[in-house]
């Protein structure tokens, strides 16, 4: 059982990465903005965190925290230009965000060694450290949700121009979205770097992007859950399926799109909906009851 | 307590004029009727007062304030509420959270106590919630609470953009058609919570088709047509008026 | 002409309809009123196939029509008019009256003629080229009314059609639907402005929660204290 | 009574880089085969884990992971990329377990002393290459072309590019491309507009043949050369460019046509069991099998991780069936194998005239 | 050189408006992301490049089966990926992640069926015709290329806006239960629309696979991302749109290879939609009217 357990650790250690990146994808998807940016925070964490303990030999908190801060402080100047814009036109320009920021780390190869990523970076990061980060990360989200920043963002996601109405402000909340969704990509990518011993950048390009959305959709994009369970199924989804050797990308698939129709709100939320129906529908009955009673 | 005054308020769409420089004044504490055939500009109107749309000429004055410039979620801010006439809601989102929305102008707990989780944050929305039930109950809807707005009935979609309106407690209520698709009789319970809101010192300007309920309703009105004021009065007059007849009620 | 029997309706476990019986007869104004909530537009949404029946039987012409594709039936000759309008937005006024004469089909080789539906609603010939979004809210309500009359339809459903009418147009669509059923077309009506649909209807029935609870000739309803309390009795006190 | 060990064998089977995964998975899994079937590990017999990385560094660690604890491999083989290997071996060094992958980057073997790998460095092997260029070609100016998607060929391009301007051959231009693209229209029309003798490329064999390919279209002559390291060693290469490919310069860390008999008696039996000629990759794989097996032969009678390791690491003048035919490792684990350089001609490869 | 280049701009940038046209016929429409439109595109390749090798078909019939195989690709795409969730009135994002399950599935079993190789269409399924012009050198399938594009173009734009299928795709892309109340079918009118989109991945696909020499289950990858840049220069939907930003973007691509480096065409796209963006945040060519229809995505 313990053997058990220590082999599937970097699996646990994936999902809890791949559901910090899930956290900062459905922040800004909560809040109505469609940015597929968080490949390029994490990258921006990753970088950051590798070059402090690297180049410069400093602590590695050093590192995870100036990850955070920087990429918060990224979110929060793509947020300025990127607020005039809406829908698929965010999307497609923090798209190019992550081909830029992809371009960089190919070519600026003096700092960030090219294709080749940066290798032996001591890993100081485990499985504890991730479960810390994420229970943390979750905290904030559960916080932010249940709370007027939360239900802010829930008006603008469906209609901005009731959330206007009502005196919320889009411009600022689009902000802290994006703020957030940089500070806990910063967040995961150092800790990716600090977990997995090299970083290269081709890990942080559009296959990451899609996976991460995949994840929050596939999940559920209004409650917390979403993103968590999104991350562990896409996460584990594959080692499950080892056993359709060559197929197992054929089943995994199938699976995706299965799951996605059959709880087409993902798999957190439409379940929770569901939940709350049934109890609906059992009041309700009873209230006709006592009516005709 | 704050009157609301349009100055020769005009908005063209590309070459067509759809308000055509109106004066209207909807004093605190009274109910003022806004009415016109289809196409008239009245939603227009509305618009331009919440600051969705631009004028093109004109003020809006809003108590001592010249708020033509104001965009609309500082007018939100300021206390001017409205509903929309093409209902528009959070059609996930239960009733209760729907009407919550609604409080947004009056939550106080920054933006750390929001992040944080602080309990400040978290009495808060159980205080909102526990105001949402308030009015639910006002508007027989409370059996309906946790329900998803999306799947109710049309009269039922548009309570809840009232109620949305009145949780901001505003200085200003503009209603554009709020009984639409309400019989008489449902129309006439909802009357009475207009009265009291308005008894309270909100300013309200209402638009609806429904001649009964504006007839009964409102202190003054204005009967707008192709743009242009045409008619204002007490509502007998105004009823009275031939061109109103022509244009608007019909032989 | 349209026989509804023991008709249930239910949204993901919600009871819409609890087994509800009525008959339009051809060439009748056939009307059905009732509160918020009651079912009506589920009712008319059944007939037209978009919203599944759980138990009971449909019949227009004495066919079984439900569990049909809700295109056939509009092409069948079945149309309604959808509660809040429903243009299609990115569309012009033209183009939208153009769509209607898709359900026309195959019964449609002289499809109704766009120019009476001008000649009704005059501004919508005015506004031919505007984006149908861009209406206001009660030109809306007429392109809605004359794209499902492009459909040359043998029932019209319609459900609220004064919804957001000024009370002169209101007239004027009434008296339209009066000439139309004069013509031969059968009408079924859903409608908030009970007196006005009940002065206008032959026949008419009343549900509330999912059930038919009065039925009857028109004039008797009309003169039914409770029903007149209910739907329109505190409104005379009101004006 | 036969004692059994588990060997871990792992690679890109699917994704991007299953072109080369496929038959060093196919290859390694034979030399695993011959080794039971002959009876060389006496009584032992080793027993097979396989699984997939789909090219993914997530992957790998958990497999590498796996196999170590949970299946008790004695020891792994693989993975495919240096991508994947760089994030391999520190997991298989910290669980103490024996890993040798093929990867050409030294990161692997900077994790620790429990990681190898067979394949050499590009700056190895690629002297050969640039010597045989500059002087044997005695080209002036050449133009390289690289996938920079992959640090593999990024390390056989630096290489190149470093042994060759120390032979003073100028390089006019150095593009990067990806493995995924196929129009290479500008670029084809910018080498033709180029004064140069030679145009080196490194990238997969069926996108460095399309690129010669339409190179040859947009008008760069045939003697105007090209040339490209191991990964075009491979019939690959030259069934997809055809006549374009006529004259090229490649250099071999395998060559199928090696008379020698181990590498025929490897050619028949890939041949037997696959359908199909083994390829560089293949070879790769059936070498750093080979290895393996002769590592834990020397490690026993009872192999342990511990004993495996340091047989690995004391390897030296091993017989294989790639470069020169004997396999050595530095004092840094580096291995060195020697290179031949071929030429096409007719449609085959040959070794090029000196 | 630089009219060299500047033609193969044109020939690369035809390709590339051509295999975003049917992206953002089904954006524009269905506001679908479909991820999966490589994949048909590259099943279109396929299918030509099959009936080439197995049937020995002449060039024009491969381009018809490359298009009636993509077409068919696209049409079941939708009954498996879309259909479901359209039924179920899901949200537009559900699309995107079906499309991502459908799209791995494709991929995964070309890469079965071709043992992940390379392959090529046969030399002499086109003739090498190159003229020299002007010390240019152009090829005859280059023209035909450019030549069949904007055939496509004129074809597809009479189609939509001129006939009443158009106007019946546009009618169900907004409302498909307000189209069935008007006797529309909307399988109908959705099969045509994939169909059409599919085909036009399709014959992308064949003429890129033989002007390219290459046909491999990746081979979508590259397009899709450009796809997305092309569709938001153009203008969301807009198929002249489509052409002209896929053209400037082939000339863009081309010219930075030529004159820069060919690592850095990718970032100067990519930085340029960002510019492009922040000038014009409905792109290039985009109406405002586009936006508000997007922004409830
Ligand atoms: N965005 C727009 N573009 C062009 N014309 C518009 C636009 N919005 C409104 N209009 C036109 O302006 C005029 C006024 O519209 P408005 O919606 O204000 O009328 P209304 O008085 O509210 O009518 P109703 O009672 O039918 O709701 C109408 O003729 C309408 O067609
Ligand atoms: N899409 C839906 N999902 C869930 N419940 C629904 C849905 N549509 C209607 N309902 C429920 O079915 C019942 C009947 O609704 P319906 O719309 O038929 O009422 P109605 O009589 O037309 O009311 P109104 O006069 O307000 O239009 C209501 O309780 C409503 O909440
Ligand atoms: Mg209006
Ligand atoms: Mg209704």
């Amino acid at each position: 059982m313990m053997s058990f357990f220590h082999s599937y650790t970097p699996l646990f250690e994936l999902a809890l990465f791949n559901t910090l990146l899930a956290f900062s994808q459905y922040v800004v998807l909560r809040a109505g903005v469609f940015s597929l940016g968080t490949a390029a925070f994490a990258a921006i964490g990753a970088y950051v965190a590798a070059i402090v303990v690297t180049t410069y030999g400093l602590p590695f908190w050093i590192g995870i925290v100036l990850a955070i801060a920087i990429g918060a402080m990224v979110g929060a100047l793509v947020a300025i230009p990127l607020a005039r814009l809406r829908g698929v036109f965010q999307a497609l320009a923090t798209l190019a965000l992550v081909q830029i920021v992809l371009s960089i780390t190919l070519n600026w190869v003096d700092v960030t060694n090219g294709a080749l990523g940066i290798n032996s970076i001591p890993k100081t990061v485990g499985l504890v450290g991730l479960l810390i980060a994420v229970a943390i990360v979750t905290y904030f989200m559960a916080a932010i949700g249940s709370s007027s920043i939360g239900r802010a963002f829930d008006v603008i996601r469906e209609d901005e121009t009731v959330a206007v109405s009502l005196g919320i402000s889009v411009v600022k909340h689009h902000f802290i979205a994006f703020v957030l969704s940089g500070a806990i990509a910063g967040l995961a990518g150092a800790l990716h770097s600090y977990n997995s011993y090299s970083i290269t950048p081709n890990e942080y390009g559009f296959n990451m992007l899609v996976i991460v959305l995949a994840m929050v959709v596939l999940g559920g994009r209004v409650s917390i859950w979403g993103p968590i369970v999104g991350a562990v199924i896409l996460t584990v989804l594959p080692e499950l399926l080892r056993g359709f050797q060559e197929y197992r990308t054929v089943v995994q698939g199938a699976l995706l799109m299965a799951s996605i129709i059959y709880l087409p709100r993902g798999v957190a939320d439409t379940l929770i909906g569901a939940y709350r129906r049934r109890r609906i529908a059992e009041e309700t009955s009873r209230m006709r009851e006592t009516v005709t009673a | 307590m704050k009157a609301l005054v349009l100055e020769d308020l005009a908005r063209n769409f590309g070459g067509l004029p759809a308000v055509d420089g109106i004066r209207l004044e909807a004093p605190a504490g009274r109910i003022t009727g806004l009415i016109g055939p289809n196409g008239a500009g009245k939603t227009t109107v509305v618009n331009m007062i919440t600051g969705l749309l631009k004028v093109t000429r004109g003020r809006i004055k809003f108590g001592d304030d010249d708020v033509t410039e104001a965009d609309a979620t500082q007018l939100a801010r300021i206390g001017i509420a409205r509903t929309f006439q093409n209902i528009r809601l959070i059609s996930d989102a239960t009733v209760l959270e729907n009407v919550v929305a609604g409080f947004h102008r009056h939550e106080t707990t920054g933006t750390f106590a929001n992040l944080f989780g602080l309990p400040s944050a978290q009495r808060e929305r159980r205080a909102l919630e526990d105001k949402a039930m308030i009015l639910l109950e006002q508007f027989g809807m409370t059996g309906l609470a946790r329900h998803p707005a999306g799947g109710l009935s049309y009269g039922h979609q548009r309570r809840i953009e009232m109620m949305r309106a009145l949780a901001m407690d505003p200085a200003l209520l503009l209603l554009d058609e709020p009984v639409a698709g309400m019989n008489d009789s449902e129309a006439h319970s909802l009357a009475d919570i207009f009265r009291n809101v308005a008894r309270r010192g909100v300013a309200i300007l209402l638009i609806e088709h429904n001649m009964r309920f504006v007839m009964s309703l409102c202190d003054h009105i204005y009967v707008l047509a192709s743009g242009r004021l045409i008619a204002e009065g007490t509502p007998d007059a105004v009823g009275r008026d031939p061109r109103v007849i022509e244009a608007y009620l019909g032989a | 002409m349209l026989t509804i029997e023991n008709l249930a309706v239910a949204y993901k476990g919600i009871m819409a309809l609890r087994g509800v019986s009525l008959s339009v007869a051809k060439g009748e104004i056939f009307t059905l009123i009732g509160p918020n909530g009651a079912g009506k537009s589920t009712m008319l949404n059944a007939a037209s196939g978009i919203v599944p029946a759980m138990s009971g039987r449909i019949l227009f012409d004495g066919e079984p029509i439900q569990g049909r594709a809700a295109h056939l039936i509009a092409r069948a000759g079945l149309i309604q008019v959808p509660e809040g309008r429903r243009v299609i937005s990115p569309l012009t006024v033209a183009e939208n009256l153009a769509l209607g004469r898709e359900a026309a089909g195959r019964r449609g080789s002289e499809a109704s003629d766009i120019d009476e539906v001008y000649e009704l609603f005059p501004i919508l010939a005015e506004r031919r080229n505007q984006l149908s979004g861009q209406l206001s809210g009660g030109q809306q309500q007429m392109l809605a009314i004359g794209r499902a009359l492009m459909g040359k339809p043998r029932i019209l459903l319609l459900d609220e059609p004064s919804l957001g009418l000024a009370p002169v147009i209101v007239r004027e669509v009434f008296d339209a639907l009066i000439r139309l059923n004069r013509g031969g077309l059968t009408i079924l009506l859903v409608e908030q402005n009970a007196k006005l649909a009940l002065q206008t209807a032959h026949n008419a029935a009343v549900i509330e929660q999912g059930r038919i609870v009065h039925q009857g000739a028109a004039s008797d309803l009309i003169d039914d204290p409770v029903v007149a309390d209910h739907y329109f009795g505190r409104a005379e006190v009101m004006a | 009574f036969a004692e059994t060990a588990t060997i871990g064998v792992m690679n890109a089977m699917t994704g991007p880089y299953a072109f080369g995964g496929v038959p060093i998975q196919n290859a390694m899994k034979l030399a695993i085969e011959q080794a039971n079937a002959s009876g060389a590990l006496g009584d032992l017999k080793l027993e097979v884990v396989e699984g997939d990385t789909a090219g993914d560094k997530g992957q790998t660690i958990t497999l590498v992971s796996k196999f170590a604890q949970s299946d008790n491999a004695l020891m792994i083989i693989g993975p495919t990329t240096s991508i994947e290997g760089t994030a391999g071996a520190p997991v298989a060094n910290e669980l103490k377990v024996p890993i040798m992958a093929i990867g050409s980057s030294t990161g692997i073997l900077d994790a620790g002393p429990y990681s190898f790998k067979v394949q050499a460095v590009g700056s190895d092997i690629m002297g050969a290459l640039s010597d045989y260029v500059a002087n044997n070609m005695g080209a002036k100016k050449i133009s390289i072309v690289f996938d920079r998607g992959n640090d593999g060929f990024v390390g056989q391009k630096d290489a190149f590019k470093k042994k060759i301007e120390e032979a003073g051959v100028e390089i006019v231009s150095e593009e990067g491309i990806l493995a995924t693209d196929t129009d290479f229209l500008a670029l084809a029309t910018k080498l033709a507009s180029q004064e140069i003798d030679a145009f080196f490329v490194a990238a997969p064999a069926e996108v460095g043949a399309n690129f010669l390919l339409q190179t040859r279209q947009a008008g760069v002559p045939m003697d105007i050369r090209f040339v490209g390291p191991s990964t075009f060693a491979t019939p690959a290469f030259v069934d997809t460019a055809q006549g374009a490919a006529e004259g090229s310069i490649v250099l071999a860390d395998y060559f199928m046509g090696s008379p020698d008999e181990a590498n025929q008696a490897f050619v028949k039996a890939y041949q037997d069991k696959y359908g199909s000629q083994p390829d560089n990759w293949a070879a790769m794989g059936y070498a750093l099998a080979s290895l393996a097996v002769e590592a834990i032969k020397d490690a026993g009678p009872n192999p342990d991780r511990e004993k495996v390791k340091d047989a690995l690491s004391n390897l030296k003048d091993e017989p294989t069936i790639i470069g020169n035919h004997t396999w050595s490792m530095d004092e840094g684990r580096n291995p060195h194998y020697g290179a031949a350089i071929l030429l096409v001609k007719d449609g085959a490869f040959e070794l090029a005239p000196q | 050189m630089l009219m060299q280049q500047l033609l193969n701009g044109v020939v690369v940038g035809s390709v590339y408006g051509l295999f975003a046209l049917g992206f953002t016929l089904i954006f524009g429409v269905n506001h679908i992301m479909n991820m999966a439109h490589g994949a048909v595109f590259m099943w279109g390749a396929f299918a030509g490049l099959y009936a080439v090798i197995l049937f020995d078909v002449p060039f024009p019939i491969a381009l018809l089966i490359g298009a009636v195989g993509g077409g068919m690709v696209s049409v079941v795409l939708d009954w498996v990926a879309f259909r479901p969730l359209r039924k179920r009135g899901a949200p537009e994002f559900s699309s995107i992640v079906s499309s991502i399950g459908a799209s791995l599935i494709m991929l995964s079993l070309a890469q079965q069926l071709t043992a992940t190789r390379v392959m090529r269409f046969p030399f002499d399924i086109f003739p090498i015709v190159v003229f020299n012009f002007m010390g240019l050198r152009i090829q005859l399938l280059q023209l035909i290329i450019v030549g069949i594009v904007f055939l496509m173009v004129i074809g597809l734009l009479y189609y939509l806006y001129r006939t009443k299928y158009g106007r019946h795709i546009r009618s169900v892309a907004f409302s498909e239960q307000t189209s069935k109340l008007l006797g529309i079918n909307p399988f109908a009118v959705n099969f045509q629309l994939f169909f059409l989109s599919g085909a036009l991945a399709g014959i992308a696909g064949v003429l890129i696979g033989i002007v390219f020499n290459s046909v491999h289950f990746m081979m979508g990858e590259p397009l899709l991302l450009r796809a997305f840049v092309v569709i938001i220069l153009g203008g969301l939907g807009s198929i002249p749109g489509a052409l002209i930003a896929g053209l400037l973007i082939g000339i863009i691509q081309t010219l930075t290879v030529a004159y820069i480096s060919a690592g850095m065409a990718d970032a100067l796209v990519f930085s340029l939609l960002f510019l492009v963006l922040l000038v014009r945040p409905t792109g290039l060519l985009g109406n405002s009217g586009a936006v508000a229809r997007v922004t409830r995505i």
